[in-house]
């Protein structure tokens, strides 16, 4: 699905990652661990070509993203729902149209039902109607998770999902996505919640990597 | 809920993703009202400038005499030759001598309808007009002085030509203000477009990254705009148009000069100001939505 | 480091706290430097309509003519009766006979220097200056036929009185010019302002969270606004009078009109722009800010 | 210090919080729980007046809140250091700047050594020229936090300080709290970090205000 053959990256200062060489398996379930500041985030952006590697190429389904037009780019965009740390809505559509925004801006139709299914199962059902400066921090990531997978994408990329989620919310996400994960879809969760990984682990064949020295290496069962 | 199924109803659901209002938003409209109604009067002024430009021009036309003083078995003669010398100066349109009826008319005013004109040692009047080139004024003195010595030029053009040249820098003048009005909305609109549209970069990113095609994304930032501008522009318009038509009209001054204000067909002219206005708002519009979209991968 | 050294050296640290670029920044200093642009020849345009109409009133001075005609021996006493009548008609601001020797000089052009003027039945011509109101032509054209029947009054503001209500009008037309430029600079200016202090809207929000004084932020931002206009302002009106001063001068046309330009101590008045643009700014910014703060706990 | 007297809140809809009458005394430790959407960041914004309780009042240091004047309640938020959810930045000033503005902004000194030395101890001393875009998200709530404490504070309140932090520097942040809190700081942390707590508590006295029914009440031992 998603493969690094030999990426390096740099924001201009020193090398922050480099020399990762990996696959993301169809229908694998990864986790991406790290202190603070290690890359998890530059390494997601790497995934779905907002950033393009300073060496090496990342390809999606063989295409190399720095090749694609930005059209393909836009494609491979639908095809990867993202969480993005710091979610993004636009602001002046209420959360229900800013879940159904993926959709809307590639002119699919919208399910009201699936919509309203989605919405529940995150518990913001009863928020539809809010706008986004309405809703807290926790009731953004949800809404966050939801716009990422409404459109049933093939690899769902989460950069710490559930930062500000109670615990009892994190499990009914990860749920969630271990549930989408048995459906075929790649998964790949950036987080420092390692209750979470030990739990994720406990019902699906997650594997955890993690950086290192400037690496992305698979983490052993030290966990 | 009711919110998403106005959305779903609505005609054109990428119409959606750009904010509704506020003041960037406000920012186009009223930039576009404001200058299309400076525009408006810029287009009156130029349009009366160049009315009265062309009046002058016609109640100016470009005229000299030639008085010829001499005795009145020679008058015929010299009359004549002046008439040749005329005909072969460049930049005369055209000569005649004055009838006797039509001098004494000219010296009414001064002497009454009873002047004993034929008693008088009257010299003959011959009536010239300049063709738009002017002719040489010292030039022909001399001539006719060497060889009509009676007969002596009256230039007028000593207070004409300062008048019609007057005329003509109005007309420019007219024509300078609607360049640099026309010039400045378009500059001014074209800010406004970027300005708002920089307002709207997050709107832009999140679109981009949660896979919306950079001709969607433009496409609705541009229609939207676009519409604004057209919308205000033809607000400006019509305040403007209705400014000018509430104006004194000029009417009452006897037509000499016409007031700001259209006649008839002239009415329609600043009706183009808002398509105008439309065309510059969707070509800046589109050239920053783009710039935005590049520097997003 | 540098920059926090940068920071701490410079003279107001509050300055910085208003993001120095982008387009919002540029919208402020760019509207006000076109409107000052714009607003340089609005003034250029109503000093010279102004300087116009001031010279055709001049130079058309309400004038008319009687002519008295009558037997050699009354002339005098009709002449007297008739100046009598002029100085008991309301508007009428002088009266003169011409003397013999200025009516021989009026109809030189027509007859040479030659003419007998003594030999010829003349009637006596009478020079009256009316005021500022005008008089009642028809009225004393009665008075005069009861009283002086050799008298006829020859009112010449039939084609005099366009040109001096078109004189007039250009004023007017030059002061609405300048009044709907100055109220557009305005208006753009403070919309500019406001739509850049919109987009500051979280800065300022963050400003008031960590605990900024309202005087504080809103000195910062109207002092950055405030200079950003007079800058833009300066640099548009600099570029209008260079304009301006580049436009063919107008004294070749004989000084009948002046052309768009500025003469002598008029260049001072374009100075007048970038501090009014200035002011204002500063007016707008300040009263968006303390709005902006308002709606913030 | 902070004391709330039959306080309730209400965005508009039903009553978000309700009877809410406690005391955060002088040099107290206190950490506030409760799911995602229960009100722990309004119940925040409440304590420093960024929203005004609906019914009762809230008082710092016997001062009611709602009849301070303007410049009354920036006065306080000069003494109340507050780390937001979403950390927001003055995006053109570099890091150290950013940490430095409660200093700017009232017209003190900034002592080079002391920024240096807060800076290195949230770990953002070799980024002190980034500007805010350029952090990640746990780098931003680092900095959120520090610009919180630069003052000197009385009261810190802090949104979720660690949401984006690995166990480690989550630690390190608590012990910096700690500490402050022995100079005799008050300090409140809304959080949904049980290990933080636990930690926390073996190390000083603090409490568990919990939100379960629209009302904030003191946690048991149950933890
Ligand atoms: N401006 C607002 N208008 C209307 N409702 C709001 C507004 N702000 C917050 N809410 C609602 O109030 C509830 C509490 O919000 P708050 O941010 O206090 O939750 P929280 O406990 O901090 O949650 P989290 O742990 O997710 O940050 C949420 O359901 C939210 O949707
Ligand atoms: N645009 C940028 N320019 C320069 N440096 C950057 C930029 N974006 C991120 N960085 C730096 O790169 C490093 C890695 O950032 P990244 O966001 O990938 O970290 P992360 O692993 O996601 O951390 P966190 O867990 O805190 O979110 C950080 O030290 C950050 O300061
Ligand atoms: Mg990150
Ligand atoms: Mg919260």
């Amino acid at each position: 699905m998603i493969e690094f053959q030999q990426v390096a990256y740099s924001y201009g200062g020193g090398e922050l990652l480099t020399e990762i060489t990996l696959r993301l398996p169809p229908g694998s379930f990864h986790f991406l661990t790290g202190p603070s500041g290690a890359g998890k985030s530059t390494f997601l952006k790497l995934c779905y070509g907002e950033l393009h590697p300073t060496a090496g190429r990342v390809t999606v389904d063989e295409a190399d993203l720095r090749k694609l037009s930005r059209d393909g780019v836009a494609l491979i965009r639908q095809r990867v729902g993202v969480v993005h740390q710091d979610c993004q809505f636009l602001d002046h559509l209420p959360l229900a149209e800013n879940v159904a925004l993926p959709l809307t801006v590639t002119g699919r139709p919208v399910s009201e039902s699936d919509l309203g299914d989605l919405l529940a199962w995150v518990g913001l059902k009863p928020l539809s109607d809010h706008l986004p400066p309405q809703l807290s921090g926790g009731e953004r990531q949800r809404a966050a998770l939801a716009r990422a997978i409404i459109m049933a994408p093939d690899v769902i990329l989460a950069d710490e999902p559930t930062g500000n989620l109670d615990w009892e919310m994190s499990l009914r996400l990860l749920t969630l996505l271990i549930e989408l994960n048995k459906m075929g879809k790649t998964i790949l969760i950036a987080t420092h919640d390692m209750n979470l990984i030990r739990n994720a682990k406990s019902q699906v064949a997650a594997r955890v990597l993690r950086i290192r020295d400037r690496r992305v290496q698979l983490a052993g069962s030290d966990l | 809920m009711s919110r998403i199924f106005a959305f779903r109803r609505s005609e054109n659901p990428a119409d959606r993703i750009v904010p509704p209002s506020g003041f960037t938003a406000r920012l186009t409209s009223f930039t576009a009202a404001a200058m299309a109604f400076l525009a408006v009067f810029a287009l009156a002024l130029s349009l009366a400038s160049g009315k009265l430009a062309a009046r002058w021009s016609e109640a100016l036309a470009q005229t000299a005499t030639i008085r010829v003083s001499a005795p009145a078995a020679q008058m015929e003669t010299q009359v004549a030759k002046v008439l040749e010398i005329l005909k072969q100066t460049p930049g005369v349109a055209s000569a005649r001598a004055l009838s006797l009826d039509e001098q004494k008319k000219l010296l009414e005013p001064w002497f009454g309808p009873d002047l004993p004109i034929d008693a008088l040692p009257m010299p003959r009047l011959i009536d010239l007009r300049e063709t738009a080139q002017g002719f040489d004024a010292e030039g022909l003195k001399n001539r006719l002085e060497a060889s009509v010595p009676g007969a002596v030029f009256d230039d007028h053009s000593a207070w004409r030509k300062p008048l019609v040249a007057a005329a003509q820098r109005l007309r420019t003048l007219g024509l300078v203000a609607i360049l640099l009005i026309a010039g400045a909305t378009a500059a001014m609109i074209t800010l406004a477009a970027n300005a708002a549209l920089a307002a709207n970069r997050p709107v832009i990113r999140t679109l981009r990254l949660i896979g919306a095609r950079d001709t969607f994304i433009a496409r609705a930032f541009v229609r939207r705009f676009t519409l604004r501008a057209l919308a205000g522009a033809l607000i400006g318009t019509a305040a403007g148009m209705g400014a000018v038509a509430l104006l004194p009209a000029a009417n009452e001054a006897g037509g000499f000069l016409t007031g700001l204000g259209f006649t008839g067909i002239g009415w329609l002219l600043p009706l183009t100001i808002p398509p105008l206005a439309a065309i510059v708002a969707f070509l800046a519009t589109r050239t920053a939505a783009f710039a935005t979209l590049k520097g997003l991968t």
